[in-house]
């Protein structure tokens, strides 16, 4: 036991060992013991590890251990061109694909100094919240199957496949988009694609109201979720934890009404909040974040622009030498890529601030004397994606 | 429903198998080094004693013995060694130097108990007295609430204290 | 021979006539019928619980999956057997047999009809939660044998959940046996026969308390009977580790939890412990509480004209099982790929229609008409059980301790002692 | 050959002193507890055989020895765990000062 932690054990964790060297190992004190969270565990989503100091199911202490994933995504930026590295970023946050490359998009054209044409911010602005209501819904699915509910996943994997249909017809990729280009959108919109969108809303208004019929009220569900995990709206901001969970503490920061992006300033919509910032007011902020998605693309779709979907861009992107950072609202919060151009053909550095990681960070104080189980579901409600994590 | 008696079939050869079962693992208790296959020796030792009072016509003692020794004490045991560092007393010495002392000891008593057997022989009554086994739960229901009341009541108070007790004890802090 | 076929006319239970050889004939059938409905209900949870779930489920091995369970069961033991290299070995290999011996065990007594019980026992219900509680010990020795963490939690859990779930189950069951003698001065409108008869804790004398109260347990003293019910339900899914009672096997948190390090054949031993024990559990539920092997109204329907009507539900159930089965096979595809899974699904229907049948028969009819409204009314609770996994999400431990101990024990009690107030008075 | 009481007794005296044995000798006080148990089953094993012989009363009493033994074992555990978790050691030997 004690071998195998010492082979490969962060630094917090090896002053453990340390300090139990000189009893017998496996029970640090009397009634405690290290588990292994990960990084293969069904509900880590992912490969994130946990290590979890227990006085029986009471956790004393967590350590993330990450980068189980990492392929050094900003490194292959100095490498590509600024083109080349668009696929690049799909691979990131996998489950909310649209979003990353929306903010790719947006940070060099920015730095280009050019904008998209009307009509392709539109699509960009429908495709992006159809995006964050799949985001939401595989969140919903997998966080309530860390509960132990079983059955919302099927449900909310039901409605996400018709997105991804959408998806699919519009540019051949249901899961990595690689929907936009920089400067627009490479594909015109598919004949029947308002249509489909329209039919989409439809059908996914009653569906939210079930999702919620299965939770909302659900006894076992409050008693799970009220109260556990709590974070303070000032730790929010220390921590720098943004999204969903930055607004069900309280606090109203939504950048896409703060710094409008793509089409959004032309939109309605509210900025759902909640007050106590647990896991059911995460829960309850998400749900009403995709009923607001609904609402911008009901108003995006029957006010989408005519003209050309692609701006002119020059064949060889060479920016001006400068830095720009350029930040959206991605379904797991604040999605940030800061980009410094050495006038070449190839980004000089590339640094994304990715929501999850930053949430991540929060963990530890979430689930400060909390029990085993919770650890799980504070996870979920985190709504990680370790891709992002890792990069 | 009459009440009828049951005849036993085989007697001596459960009686002697379950007596072997129940004192070679209570050897096993006593000899093994690991608490846990102790504790699994244990189990075996309870229950061979519960077919034994089954064998005497004691069904309620049995079924008490199994449900309260079998799945409460002994899981209580269980928990406890699963609690406290195992590898480490495996490695020590699991005997005292008192051994010899204890050998002695135990050996005066058997003789003891033999002299008791062999002299006291005469006064064992040889027929046993029947009871309806039909009736022998309502029948210790009724000893116990009528008969011995008083101290059934002081059973259930000394449970008391030992459940405070022991939170008492087990307990970081109060 | 001629005392094999004499028992065939006694109306006691092989154990109580001294009817050795069957004894061991009805242990078999038993132990058979058990594990038919293990694979039984393996396949319908999954169906069931497919369906909840807007999905089809198994569809593939067989039509509808029908033979499903048994490629898993084929697929469990042919998988290699792995024992991790710093396990306890013998006590790994114990682990399996304990919770399966004890989840059969509690068979012995129960009684599927008048005369359908191994035997009856005097303290047929102490011996049963006595036996049911052994199981326990099994997922503790499964759980430490692994040598690893997340087993050893589960075990943690486990001990501490089954321990807790135990005391409000007996207070709720000795409720149920005092009901027995208790008639409650007839306030209730419950017939003859309590009084001043004497308790029972045999499993057949309490269905036979009801039969003379003429009174499901659960509807006497109401709400009282209801309330101890109620609260041995609960009880008794905590006992069998099922959702949202499972935490000694939350996937989500421990992955699998005691049964981690368990694979292939002794895996599927816990897998069949588990459901066993749900049956069994179930079946006390419905001796005490359901009114056993009676069938609905055998009062205020009586008479032989409606015990003959009642006699027909078994055959009434297969043919229409078999209906079911043989639309089905009319409905399925019109391609020539279809043609083996057709015939499959055709020669099942055909199957349970023979089955009906065959419980037309008189003969069969009145000895199998028991085990068939208990066998129902068992049924009924398998499907809550999977009715409740579909629903619920998993309790967190702190909150299944004070369940148990704030909300069932106290509730328990005072069940209990409104019992014996309401029956004294 | 007919099983009788004094069978019984026989049995009891031999789990007896195997308890004794393990009380005296071993040093884990876990086992130690355990040697009491079984010490205390041969008492019920004598008095539920003699309960053939007088009457009830045996059966009543080994169902009080039964209580008993749920209660000291409670304790008992529980002084252990606090004890271990001072000391982290179960050895009696080692428990030999009247404080902790």
């Amino acid at each position: 036991m004690a071998d195998i932690l010492k082979s490969e054990q962060s630094s917090s964790s090896v002053e453990h060992i340390e300090a139990e060297k000189g009893v017998a190992p496996p029970f640090l004190d009397a009634t405690e013991l290290i588990l292994n969270m990960g990084p293969q565990h069904p509900s880590t989503h992912g490969v994130l590890r946990v290590i979890l100091k227990l006085d029986g199911e009471k956790v004393l202490n967590t350590e993330c251990v990450i980068g189980y994933l990492h392929r050094g995504v900003e490194k292959i930026a100095e490498h590509r061109t600024y083109t080349m590295f668009n696929p690049y970023v799909d691979r990131m946050d996998y489950v909310a694909a649209v979003s990353n490359g929306l903010g790719y998009c947006e940070a060099v054209e920015k730095l280009l100094n050019m904008e998209a044409p009307p009509r392709a911010r539109w699509v960009r602005t429908i495709l992006t919240e159809l995006n964050r209501i799949a985001s939401h819904q595989l969140w919903l699915g997998t966080h309530a199957l860390d509960i132990g509910a079983i059955t919302p996943l099927f449900y909310t994997f039901r409605d996400r496949e018709e997105i991804l249909k959408i998806f699919e017809k519009y540019c051949g990729a249901r899961l990595t988009t690689h929907a936009f280009r920089i400067g627009g959108c490479l594909y015109e919109t598919y004949d029947g694609f308002e249509q489909d969108v329209k039919k989409f809303c439809d059908f996914v208004t009653p569906k939210v109201d079930e999702y919620e019929t299965l939770l909302t009220t659900n006894r076992i569900w409050l008693e799970r979720t009220k109260g556990v995990g709590i974070l303070k709206a000032q730790d929010c901001i220390d921590l720098g934890v943004t999204g969903p969970v930055l607004r069900a503490s309280g606090v109203k920061w939504d950048l896409r009404k703060a710094q409008p992006y793509a089409a959004y300033k032309n939109f309605e919509f509210e900025i759902p909040t909640g007050q106590n910032g647990d896991t059911y007011d995460r829960y309850m902020v998400r749900i009403a974040e995709m009923r607001q998605s609904l609402r911008i693309i009901r108003q995006a779709v029957d006010s989408i622009p005519e003209g050309p979907i692609m701006g002119k861009v020059p064949k060889v992107m060479k920016p001006p030498v400068g830095e720009i950072y350029h930040s959206i609202e991605a379904p797991k919060g604040e999605l940030g890529y800061f980009i410094v151009s050495d006038g070449s053909t190839q980004p000089y550095r590339i640094r994304v601030r990715p929501p999850s990681f930053v949430n991540l960070q929060a963990l530890g104080k979430m689930v400060e004397g909390a029990l085993m189980a919770d650890v799980v579901a504070v996870i979920g409600t985190l709504d990680i994606v370790l891709g992002e994590v890792d990069r | 429903m009459p009440v009828q008696e049951l005849t036993p079939v085989a007697t001596p050869y459960f009686f002697y198998g379950l007596s072997a079962v129940a004192v070679l693992s209570a050897i096993g208790v006593i000899m093994r080094r690991n608490p846990v296959h102790s504790a699994i020796s244990l189990i075996f030792t309870l229950l061979s004693l519960a077919g034994l009072y089954l064998m005497l016509y004691a069904p309620f003692v049995a079924g008490v013995q199994i449900i309260l020794y079998v799945g409460g004490i002994v899981v209580l045991f269980l928990f406890v060694i699963m609690l406290i560092n195992i590898e480490r007393m495996e490695r020590e010495y699991q005997f005292n130097k008192q051994w010899l002392v204890g050998l002695l000891a135990a050996t005066v008593l058997g003789v003891l108990f033999v002299a008791v057997y062999v002299k006291g022989q005469a006064i064992f009554p040889q027929h046993a007295v029947r009871f309806p086994e039909q009736l022998n739960t309502q029948q210790v229901g009724k000893m116990l609430y009528v008969d011995y009341l008083l101290p059934f009541e002081i059973a259930s108070l000394l449970l008391l204290v030992a459940i405070v007790g022991a939170v008492v004890m087990a307990k970081k802090r109060i | 021979m001629q005392d094999f076929l004499n028992y065939l006319n006694s109306n006691l239970t092989p154990g109580q006539a001294g009817a050795y050889i069957w004894v061991v004939i009805y242990i078999l059938i038993i132990f058979a019928a058990v594990s038919v409905a293990v694979i039984a209900m393996n396949w319908l949870e999954r169906k069931i619980l497919a369906h909840m779930q807007v999905r089809l489920g198994p569809m593939r091995v067989g039509p509808h999956g029908l033979l499903q369970p048994f490629a898993d069961a084929l697929k469990l033991l042919l998988k290699e057997d792995i024992i991790p290299a710093n396990a306890d070995k013998l006590v790994f290999w114990m682990a399996p047999l304990v919770v399966v011996i004890t989840a059969f065990t509690t068979y012995i007594v129960i009684p599927f009809g008048p005369t359908h019980a191994v035997t009856d026992m005097n303290i047929g219900i102490l011996f049963m939660l006595g036996v049911a509680s052994l199981g326990t010990l099994g997922i503790i020795m499964a759980g430490w044998a692994s040598n690893s963490h997340y087993p050893l939690l589960g075990s943690l859990r486990s001990s501490a959940q089954m321990v807790s779930y135990e005391v409000a189950m007996g207070m709720a069951v000795v409720s149920a046996v005092l009901m027995t003698s208790l008639s409650g001065a007839g306030v209730y409108g419950i017939g003859p026969g309590g009084g001043d008869a004497i308790g029972t804790l045999s499993m057949i004398e309490i269905v036979r308390a009801q039969m003379n109260q003429h009174v499901w347990f659960i509807f006497k003293f109401f709400p009282l009977g209801l309330a101890a019910f109620g609260i041995f339900a609960i009880a008794m899914v905590a006992e069998t580790n099922r959702a949202p009672f499972d935490l000694p096997e939350a996937e989500s948190e421990l992955t699998a939890g005691f049964h981690t390090e368990y694979s292939g054949f002794r895996w599927s031993l816990f897998f069949l412990a588990e459901y066993a024990a749900m049956i069994a559990v179930s079946s006390i539920a419905v001796t005490l509480w359901l009114g056993g092997w009676m069938r609905p109204f055998p009062h205020w329907l009586g008479g032989t004209a409606w015990d003959t009507a009642f006699s027909l539900f078994p055959a009434l159930t297969f043919f229409f099982l078999a209906g079911l089965t043989l639309r089905t096979t009319v409905r399925m595809p019109k391609t020539s790929y279809f043609k083996i899974q057709k015939t499959g699904l055709g020669v099942f229907g055909l199957l349970l229609g023979g089955i009906g049948l065959v419980l037309l028969v008189p003969l069969v009819r009145d000895r199998i008409q028991d085990i068939y409204w208990f066998t129902i009314k068992v049924a009924g609770f398998m499907y809550l059980y999977i009715w409740y996994r579909g629903t619920f999400p998993r309790y967190r431990f702190d909150q299944l301790m004070s369940l148990g101990w704030k909300f069932m024990i106290p509730t328990g009690v005072g069940v209990l002692i409104a019992t014996a107030l309401v029956g004294v008075l | 050959m007919e099983i009788t009481t004094l069978h019984y007794l026989v049995v009891a005296a031999a789990l007896f002193i195997i308890g004794t044995i393990g009380v005296l000798t071993r040093r884990n006080v876990v086992i130690i507890l355990m040697s009491i148990e079984l010490i205390l089953n041969a008492v019920n094993l004598n008095l539920v055989a003699f309960s053939r012989l007088y009457g009830l009363h045996g059966q009543v009493f080994s169902i009080f020895v039964i209580t008993d033994a749920a209660a000291e074992a409670a304790v008992g555990l529980g002084i252990l765990i606090a004890f271990f978790r001072n000391k982290e050691t179960v050895n009696a030997d080692e428990i030999d000062l009247l404080k902790f």
